[in-house]
């Protein structure tokens, strides 16, 4: 095949191709195909080099990144230490007012301390800091400061493989390939990001060579391409887990017995096998394999609904209302599975459903105004335990809605500790607890399933990203 | 009397139903080239339902269901509604009975008398305007060129009486059929208009079918008259003839009714006693029967047919012979 | 007289249309309809108002019962001011006086049975309700020559004659002290005319019930009035007892009129000399200056163009604005 | 007439200001955007901060002013979520909403008009139950359906119409079917009623009277007698149709305003809602304006004041 | 009223407005009796048995409208969603129209200040996106059916009282209004005996045009997780459920769609064959 562009249909557009600010996944398919980051994952999903060409840690706090002196900019210019530094330091600026800080706030600062060499240092010891640097783009820091933080936004430049042609808010994003990429020959001369936010038309779009590959296909849709010869599907196990927060703190939920009758009382094969059409494996923890910290060791709750009727009996909780907040946002199937699963085990289940923002105020506020439980899907994209457990279940964690000292000791530990073994052993504990004290319940590791042209070469990685690449047309 | 050439307009028995009743009930009579019918008769006894008939315009309620209406040799009935259309206001035109609502209230009255112009010449909108003026001037509305911008409601009820007799008039139809065309008028207009109607008459023979209650206007302007009661033919007579010599106790009576100016104001005037009987009671009788003084059991089980009396008279009732007793009862 | 007994008075009223430029400023002339006139009816009274179409009859008898606002002027009923009142006290005044309207078709809603449109008055005023008020408007039915069981007909299935003694009945239900009566019988044939007519005098003398009678048929104003007043582009031209006007009409234009009366008698009618009014149709829009009827008048001379005559009370009571009569 | 205008013009501002504050107010109360800006394992102090950053933390009253002052110097403030002025944002989306509202007041009237007008002329017949049952099928498949439905026959089995997007006349006609199926429906039952309304008057029977054929005295009297409901109809479909358009747009990745509100709502996007909201009421205002005046216009016994 | 009468005026009525009658009729019984008729439990889910078509059999039950993503018997969600649909439907098209056409008369016949105040507060109400009006009411109030008939009456009586007021604007003119004034028929008199029989014809077809509209309505909130709250069914949420499989489950929308299409058709019917009975014209026919 002769084509010499992509087509991508993504379910939204980017909100902004300024890497800086927003980091939802449309932004950041299309942004990281225009920037290069300091970090990146490797297929197999380890930490490698990108713009860095190497990292040493000088002390617990202090880091020392070696910069590729061969990386220009898509206007020519050269990058620089002095890039790498400005673009830290640009995040961590308060006044950027980046929603992204909250990922980088650990950072106290980044100095440049020699040709090619960057220093950047930690307020404390921080063995996230690396995956979360997999997410920090670099940007031109002459550019910025010449045109301004707005217009730097609406025309982005970076030093990756695609510049960006043409942004046409709401419609779609044109890319084309910029010929003097430092790592190799991007593979196609145009790449388009089309905003198309239903599903079934992407598919449609799909079917009929609208668009050659396409984003956010649902296990369903996945099942039914399968007979088709002219598309395919593709999908990779990520980090994302589909778990259920159980509020440990109010209502019903508070004795534990319930809680783990919840956590009898669901089939997550069921789920996965039906819902997700296989498109998920089932998981014992909050937590997926890809993670820094997955265990395999900790014993989840098999589905046993009469051992669930029994503790709910015990609990003296037959026919307790519990609310089960939800939005638009959760797949509503899986959750009204949830709820019937539930209920079938002496519970009543009564799902409250409101728009995104009034769900996170109520998960997020007051644990008697919190609801007794809600889906999440969640993942940090950095790979490791602590984006997950601790927001999740760390007292005080905005999300958390549960208290037991211990616990919080353990995560804390964890998140200063370098050592991988002692920070697993540490995680592996946690988890232990909470699979004793249920506050929530890992169900699933989601998949990310895409839809393209049976003559796409690509194979999609477990941190959700798009890099175009990484894609070929098959010979 | 000259012998009246064939007749332009020809009703012939037509019967009118309403709910299945004869409404109207097996009315003729002919019109003459050049001749002013006049119709006459008791409020609601379908003088206006026979006219609606002759244009083929009868309400969805009403069924023509017995007789023709022909003008000169062409059954109206017979055409289709697109052959009927062209005759309409052109053939044969009418006055409609209340102007005010037969006017498009959002329309000016000049598109719309124009607009009968050009249904049937396809004049230009200007010339069509330009003959409006004229008519205008004809039926005597001062200031025509303001009038014709007009609408409806800003005009008084005897000025849409006048444009509804603009409108009828435009074309020049062969036949036209005025259903009190001039009750809003007062009395100096109504005579400019009956001089108008009487031009057409005399100077293109239009046949006018002229459905009144003014028996001032009758005598003024028609040749012959027609009498109805309660749906059914009571009286044909050439104009003179009637006034002089009623051949139909309801005619007498009728004419009994009207002020005398010797009549002493405010003092009761002479009426006939009782009601029209509605269609669900009109018998197999002579429907004047129970209001009539000359009336006997045989009007009560007889309809009687219209009876020649010579001269272009005829009269519906068994008892003409004794009509002297009625005007006897009326002096 | 004193002033109690007046049922009507009418001071100065004037009303115009246009002026104020429609929509889209399509102006025109100001139209004055009506154009200061002065006008007593006492109780019991009968008062004729002829005149040429569109001179402003139809636009008096509105103002009168306040469905349009005069310019200038005041309109009492029964001591009360029209002019300026509002919803409510309007709504009083009109216990008192009741109109029959020029256009039985447009005047009777289409979607109401004639039984509730007559019975209408009697209910919101609380005169009768339930089997009462069906009774009642039977009996009024009756009276102009319906039938009580036409009460559930919709007006649509009347004749035009027929419409008109609705109208009728609505209007004397309430049995008020003042009635206008816009063209009342003029659909109507001579029989049933009769009927109404008595039936019009018979509830004036039980109720004295006062009439304004806005009618074309010089015949009819004779039989019923007891004053004519004889108006022309807005104005009035003649005031006289009915016999003073009949046997001496004044005004030219008044004598135009009598003269045009047809005659039910083809006869006469046909031999009778016409005065025929020449000239050119004045338009209201466009009041010729001093006489309005100048331009028309076959005894007009310089000062007619010149100067308004005024009323001018003549030796038998009746008054005249005309400089020449 | 200038007067009104003017009086007319005043109260629609104090209108169009009333909204404003309305979904100023309201769209605050129901909380901020900063939950949904940050990623997912932000710390409670962390959205404190940036809360107070984008100066959510204000209280209401002082970020009115703040808003209001902006307005008076034509300054509709910058999205939070995309960094760039709202009025860019939602200007950049106005050519293809009016495209597709056009399309679809196109398809509504164009079609809807006429079949009222038929049904209404040409009742009993077989015209008439076929127009019945696209009328009603317009009024009952829901345009999430009837959007997927038409791209599956047109675009995917047919391969006639491209499947979605936006850049040419042919994406343009299954969005404005779609959006325009139910106001026609709408507008052929309001202008059959109407009509048939109209038809009993006495001033058709003096129209035929007259020579004019029934189908010019329905477009030269009847139409404009029957008018009023249908303008009024229009006027309300047009604010409907620009505001109402979420999910054709989103089902056929129209990037119209619909779209961009409610995804705006959805993120408390306030200032860009704020200046969806402030276009959509000018129009809306607008029209209903239009309207009276049309009113006044069509029938001249209606006085716009009293 | 006499038998004679009766029977003659039941004759009258066309026979399509009778079979509408029972279609109608039909829906709102099996509406009100679903808990019995219906075959099965309508929450009842069997993740092994989703997306079966229509005549599926298992465990002695025929499920005669298939079954729905989660293993439902659609037969039963359909006979349940019918309550929830035709309830939120008729309350908020009731609603609305009582107080939207009260108040457009009113402004239409009254003027001046009132008028203002109403059509001002028209446009506002018609200036907010509705769907800001329901998030925000759920977001306050918290789902559930009566706040549904609620978000839904408040947005949509402004277009009732537009109708209402353009044609008491037209009607208020015409000579017959006037004669009542004069026979001293009070504001409220005029309005709902004269006015309103005269307007009713396009107000009707608002009102049933709503009515589809707000089953409609209801289903786009369902859409957006603002209707009625799972597993409670309406005809709309199953429908926009379905719209996920149409390739593969036509079922799912066919039956929902095909008695919604009934019911809308019916209200039509009925609407026109009501405002006929208002115009005595037609009705004599
Ligand atoms: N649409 C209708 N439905 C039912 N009855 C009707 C209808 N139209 C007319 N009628 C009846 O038919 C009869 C004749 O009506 P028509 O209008 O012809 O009377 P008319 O002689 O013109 O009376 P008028 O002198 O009062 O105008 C009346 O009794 C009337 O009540
Ligand atoms: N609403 C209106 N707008 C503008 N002009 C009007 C309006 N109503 C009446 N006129 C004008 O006022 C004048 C007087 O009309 P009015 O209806 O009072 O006449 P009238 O004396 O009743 O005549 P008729 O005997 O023909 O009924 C006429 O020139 C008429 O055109
Ligand atoms: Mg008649
Ligand atoms: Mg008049």
């Amino acid at each position: 095949q002769s084509k010499d562009a992509l087509t991508i249909d993504l379910s939204g557009d980017a909100a902004t191709l300024d890497p800086h600010l927003q980091w939802d996944t449309n932004s950041y398919s299309i942004y990281r195909n225009i920037f290069d980051n300091l970090l990146t994952r490797n297929p197999a999903g380890e930490i490698v080099p990108q713009i860095a060409k190497s990292w040493k840690y000088t002390d617990d706090k202090t880091i020392e990144f070696e910069i590729h002196d061969d990386v220009t900019f898509q206007d020519g210019s050269k990058l620089t230490a002095e890039d790498v530094a400005f673009s830290i330091n640009r995040i961590i600026d308060p006044r950027l007012k980046s929603p992204q800080l909250t990922q980088f706030d650990q950072i106290a600062k980044a100095e440049v301390t020699g040709t090619n060499k960057v220093t950047m240092t930690t307020k404390s010891a921080y063995p996230a800091l690396l995956a979360q640097l997999v997410k920090l783009s670099i940007v031109p820091k002459a550019y910025v400061e010449k045109v301004g933080d707005q217009e730097f936004n609406a025309k982005p430049l970076g030093s990756g493989p695609y510049k960006l042609a043409n942004w046409q808010k709401g419609v779609q994003t044109e890319l084309e390939a910029y010929g003097n990429y430092w790592r190799v020959k991007p593979p196609f001369a145009k790449v388009a990001f089309r905003t198309v936010p239903d599903a079934s038309t992407r598919l449609a779009d799909l079917k009929t060579g609208k668009a050659d590959l396409i984003s956010g296909v649902t296990p369903d849709q996945a099942a039914s391409m399968k007979s088709e010869t002219a598309i395919k599907v593709l999908s990779a196990p990520t980090e994302r887990v589909g778990y259920l927060y159980i509020n440990a703190e109010a209502g019903p939920t508070k004795d534990v017995r319930v809680r783990q009758a919840i956590a009898y009382a669901i089939d997550r094969s069921a789920l996965v096998d039906a819902l997700l059409a296989g498109y998920g494996n089932p998981v014992n923890i909050v937590g997926a394999k890809p993670i820094f910290g997955y265990t395999d060791k900790v014993e989840g709750y098999a589905y046993d609904p009469k051992k669930a009727k029994a503790l709910v009996k015990a609990a003296g909780a037959e026919g307790a209302k519990l609310e089960f907040l939800t939005s638009p946002a959760y797949n509503r199937a899986t959750i009204e599975a949830i709820q019937q699963m539930i209920n079938e085990v002496g519970l009543n289940v009564e799902i409250a459903s409101s728009d995104q923002a009034t769900f996170l105020k109520r998960r997020q506020g007051e644990p008697a105004n919190a609801g007794s439980m809600a889906f999440g899907a969640w993942s940090c994209a950095c790979q490791d335990a602590d984006g997950i457990i601790f927001p999740l279940f760390r007292s005080g964690s905005i999300w958390a809605k549960y208290k037991n000292p211990q616990y919080d000791a353990l995560v804390d530990g964890a998140r200063v500790t370098l050592d991988k073994n002692e920070r697993l052993a540490k995680y592996e504990q946690a988890y232990q607890i909470l699979k004793d004290d249920v506050p929530g319940i890992g169900l699933y590791q989601a998949f990310a399933i895409y839809g393209a042209n049976a003559k796409l070469n690509w194979t999609p990685t477990a941190n959700e990203a798009m890099f175009v690449t990484d894609m070929s047309w098959q010979q | 009397m000259e012998v009246s050439p064939s007749p332009l307009l020809t009703v012939d028995s037509l019967t009118i139903d309403i709910a299945g009743a004869h409404v109207v009930d097996d009315v003729s009579f002919t019109v003459a080239p050049g001749r002013v019918m006049a119709l006459v008769g008791e409020s609601g006894c379908g003088k206006s339902l026979t006219s609606y008939a002759m244009l083929g315009l009868l309400p969805p309620a009403a069924k023509r269901t017995v007789g023709r209406i022909m003008l000169e040799n062409t059954d109206l009935a017979r055409l289709t509604e697109r052959q009927f259309r062209k005759a309409r206001g052109k053939d044969i035109s009418i006055i409609f009975q209340e102007p005010s609502a037969s006017l498009d209230p959002l329309s000016t009255v000049g598109t719309q008398i124009a607009e009968a112009f050009r249904a049937h010449h396809g004049a230009s909108k200007a010339e069509a305007f330009e003959k409006a003026r004229q008519m205008l001037v004809d039926v005597g509305i001062p200031d025509p060129d303001r009038r014709l911008h007009q609408y409806p409601f800003e005009l008084s009820g005897g000025m849409c009486q006048r444009i509804m007799i603009s409108i009828a008039l435009i074309c020049g139809p062969r036949v036209l059929v005025a259903d009190e065309p001039t009750t809003a008028l007062d009395v100096t207009i109504q005579a400019q208009i009956l001089d108008l109607m009487k031009k057409l008459v005399a100077e293109r023979g239009t046949a006018i079918v002229l459905i009144t209650h003014d028996m001032g206007v009758v005598a003024d302007i028609a040749d012959d008259v027609a009498v109805m009661y309660a749906g059914r033919m009571a009286e044909i007579a050439p104009v003179h003839t009637l006034f002089r010599e009623p051949k139909h106790p309801y005619t007498a009576l009728l004419l009994a009714s009207v002020p005398k100016l010797d009549h002493a104001p405010k003092a009761d005037l002479a009426t006939i006693e009782g009601m029209v009987p509605t269609p669900s009671e009109f018998g197999v009788g002579c429907r004047f029967h129970d209001r009539c003084p000359l009336s006997t059991d045989k009007c009560r089980s007889q309809a009687p047919p219209l009876f020649d009396c010579g001269d272009g008279h005829r009269s519906a009732c068994w008892h003409i012979d004794r009509m002297a007793e009625i005007r006897e009862v009326g002096a | 007289m004193s002033e109690q007994k007046h049922v009507l008075e009418i001071r100065d009223v004037a009303v115009h249309f246009g002026g104020n430029g429609g929509l889209f400023g399509k102006t025109g002339a100001v139209v004055k309809a009506v154009n200061g006139v002065t006008l007593d009816i006492v109780r019991g009274e009968t008062v004729a108002l002829v005149g040429e179409s569109g001179c402003g009859k139809s636009t008096l008898s509105n103002t009168i019962v306040g469905l349009q606002q005069p310019v200038a002027g005041s309109v009492k009923i029964g001591g009360e001011e029209v002019v300026g009142a509002d919803r409510k006290k309007l709504n009083d005044i009109r216990r008192k006086v009741q109109m029959i309207f020029q256009d039985p078709a447009l005047s009777l809603d289409p979607r109401s049975t004639i039984g509730a449109t007559i019975g209408e008055p009697l209910i919101v005023r609380g005169v009768a309700k339930g089997k009462a008020l069906k009774e009642r408007v039977g009996a009024l039915l009756q009276q102009v020559g319906l039938r009580p069981e036409h009460a559930d007909r919709y007006p649509h299935q009347f004749s035009g004659g027929q419409r008109q003694r609705v109208v009728i009945a609505r209007a004397l239900a309430l049995e008020p002290d003042l009635v206008i009566c816009d063209e009342p019988v003029s659909a109507l044939d001579v029989s049933v005319r009769a009927q109404i007519l008595n039936l019009l005098v018979a509830l004036q003398k039980r109720t004295g019930v006062s009439y304004l009678f806005v009618s074309h048929d010089l015949g009819v104003v004779r039989h019923i009035c007891d004053r004519v007043v004889v108006m022309y582009l807005g104005r009035f031209v003649e005031i006289a007892d009915r016999d003073t006007f009949f046997a001496n009409p004044k005004h030219p234009y008044t004598k135009a009129l009598m003269s045009a009366v047809p005659e039910a008698d083809p006869e006469v009618q046909r031999s009778k000399e016409r005065l025929i009014l020449g000239g050119e149709l004045p338009s209201p829009a466009m009041i010729p200056s001093g006489c309005a009827f100048h331009t028309r008048c076959p005894l007009a001379t310089e000062i007619c163009g010149r100067e308004r005559p005024e009323l001018t009370v003549r030796d038998d009571g009746a008054r005249v604005a005309c400089h020449h009569a | 007439m200038l007067t009104y205008a003017v009086q007319r013009l005043i109260q629609a501002v104090i209108a169009i200001f009333g909204v404003l504050t309305i979904v100023f107010v309201v769209m605050h109360f129901s909380g901020d955007p900063t939950l949904l800006l940050v990623p997912p394992d932000a710390s409670a102090q962390m959205i404190t901060e940036l809360r107070h950053q984008l100066g959510f933390d204000q209280p209401l009253w002082v970020q009115y002013l703040n808003y209001l002052g902006g307005l008076i110097r034509f300054d509709f403030g910058q999205s939070v979520v995309q960094r760039i002025p709202a009025i860019d944002i939602v200007m950049s989306r106005v050519p293809y909403t009016m495209m597709l509202a056009g399309g679809a007041i196109v398809v509504a009237v164009g079609i809807g008009i006429p079949a009222g007008i038929m049904m209404a002329t040409r009742r009993g017949g077989w015209l008439e139950r076929v127009l019945t049952a696209i009328v009603v099928t317009g009024q009952s498949v829901p345009t999430f359906l009837s959007g997927i439905l038409l791209i599956f026959v047109f675009a995917v089995t047919l391969r006639w119409l491209p499947t979605s997007g936006s850049g040419d006349f042919a994406s343009l006609i299954m969005p404005s079917v779609a959006l325009g199926a139910l106001s026609m429906s709408t507008f052929a039952r309001m202008t059959r009623i109407s009509i048939i309304d109209e038809l009993g008057k006495d001033y058709v029977r003096a129209g035929r009277a007259r020579g004019l054929s029934m189908g010019s005295v329905v477009t030269r009297h009847v139409l404009r007698n029957a008018a009023i409901p249908v303008i009024t109809i229009a006027a309300l479909e047009i604010g409907n149709l620009l505001a109402g358009a979420v999910i054709v747009e989103t089902v056929f990745a129209w990037p119209g305003i619909g779209q961009l509100a409610i995804q705006s709502i959805q993120s408390r996007d306030f200032l860009v809602v704020q200046v969806i909201v402030l276009l959509i009421s000018f129009v809306y205002v607008l029209t209903s304006v239009a309207a009276d005046f049309v009113y006044a216009l069509v029938d001249p016994r209606i006085r716009l004041a009293r | 009223m006499n038998n004679a009468l009766l029977t003659t005026r039941l004759r009258r009525v066309p026979i399509s407005v009778m079979i509408v009658c029972l279609i109608l009729t039909i829906i709102v019984v099996l509406a009100i009796l679903a808990p019995y008729v219906a075959p099965v439990d309508p929450s009842k889910q069997n993740l092994l048995g989703r997306l079966k078509p229509p005549g599926f059999e298992r465990g002695g039950i025929t499920y005669w409208f298939g079954t729905d993503d989660l293993g439902r018997d659609l037969l039963s969600r359909t006979l349940y969603g019918a309550g929830v649909s035709l309830g939120v439907a008729s309350l908020s098209v009731v609603v609305s129209t009582l107080v939207g056409v009260t108040l457009g008369m009113v402004a239409g016949w009254f003027r001046g200040a009132v008028e203002i105040v109403i059509m001002r507060l028209v446009d506002i109400m018609m200036s907010i996106p509705a769907i800001l009006l329901a998030v925000l009411t759920v977001a306050v109030l918290g789902p559930g059916f009566l706040k549904l008939v609620l978000v839904l009456g408040l947005t949509r009586w402004p277009r009732y009282t537009r109708v209402a007021y353009a044609q008491t604007l037209q009607v208020a003119n015409l000579p017959f209004i006037k004669a009542s004034e004069l026979a001293g028929a009070g504001a409220a008199r005029i309005l709902f005996r004269h006015i309103l029989p005269n307007i009713a014809g396009p107000i009707l077809i608002v009102a049933t045009a709503e009515f589809g509209l707000m089953i409609l309505m209801e289903a786009g909130l369902s859409f957006l997780g603002l209707g009625i709250q799972p597993p409670a069914a309406s005809w709309g949420a199953i429908m926009s459920v379905g719209r996920e499989y149409i390739e593969r489950a036509w079922w799912i929308v066919a039956f929902p769609g095909a008695c919604l299409f009934l019911l809308v058709f019916s209200v039509n019917v009925l609407g026109d064959w009501l405002r006929d009975q208002l115009d005595p014209r037609s009705r004599s026919r």
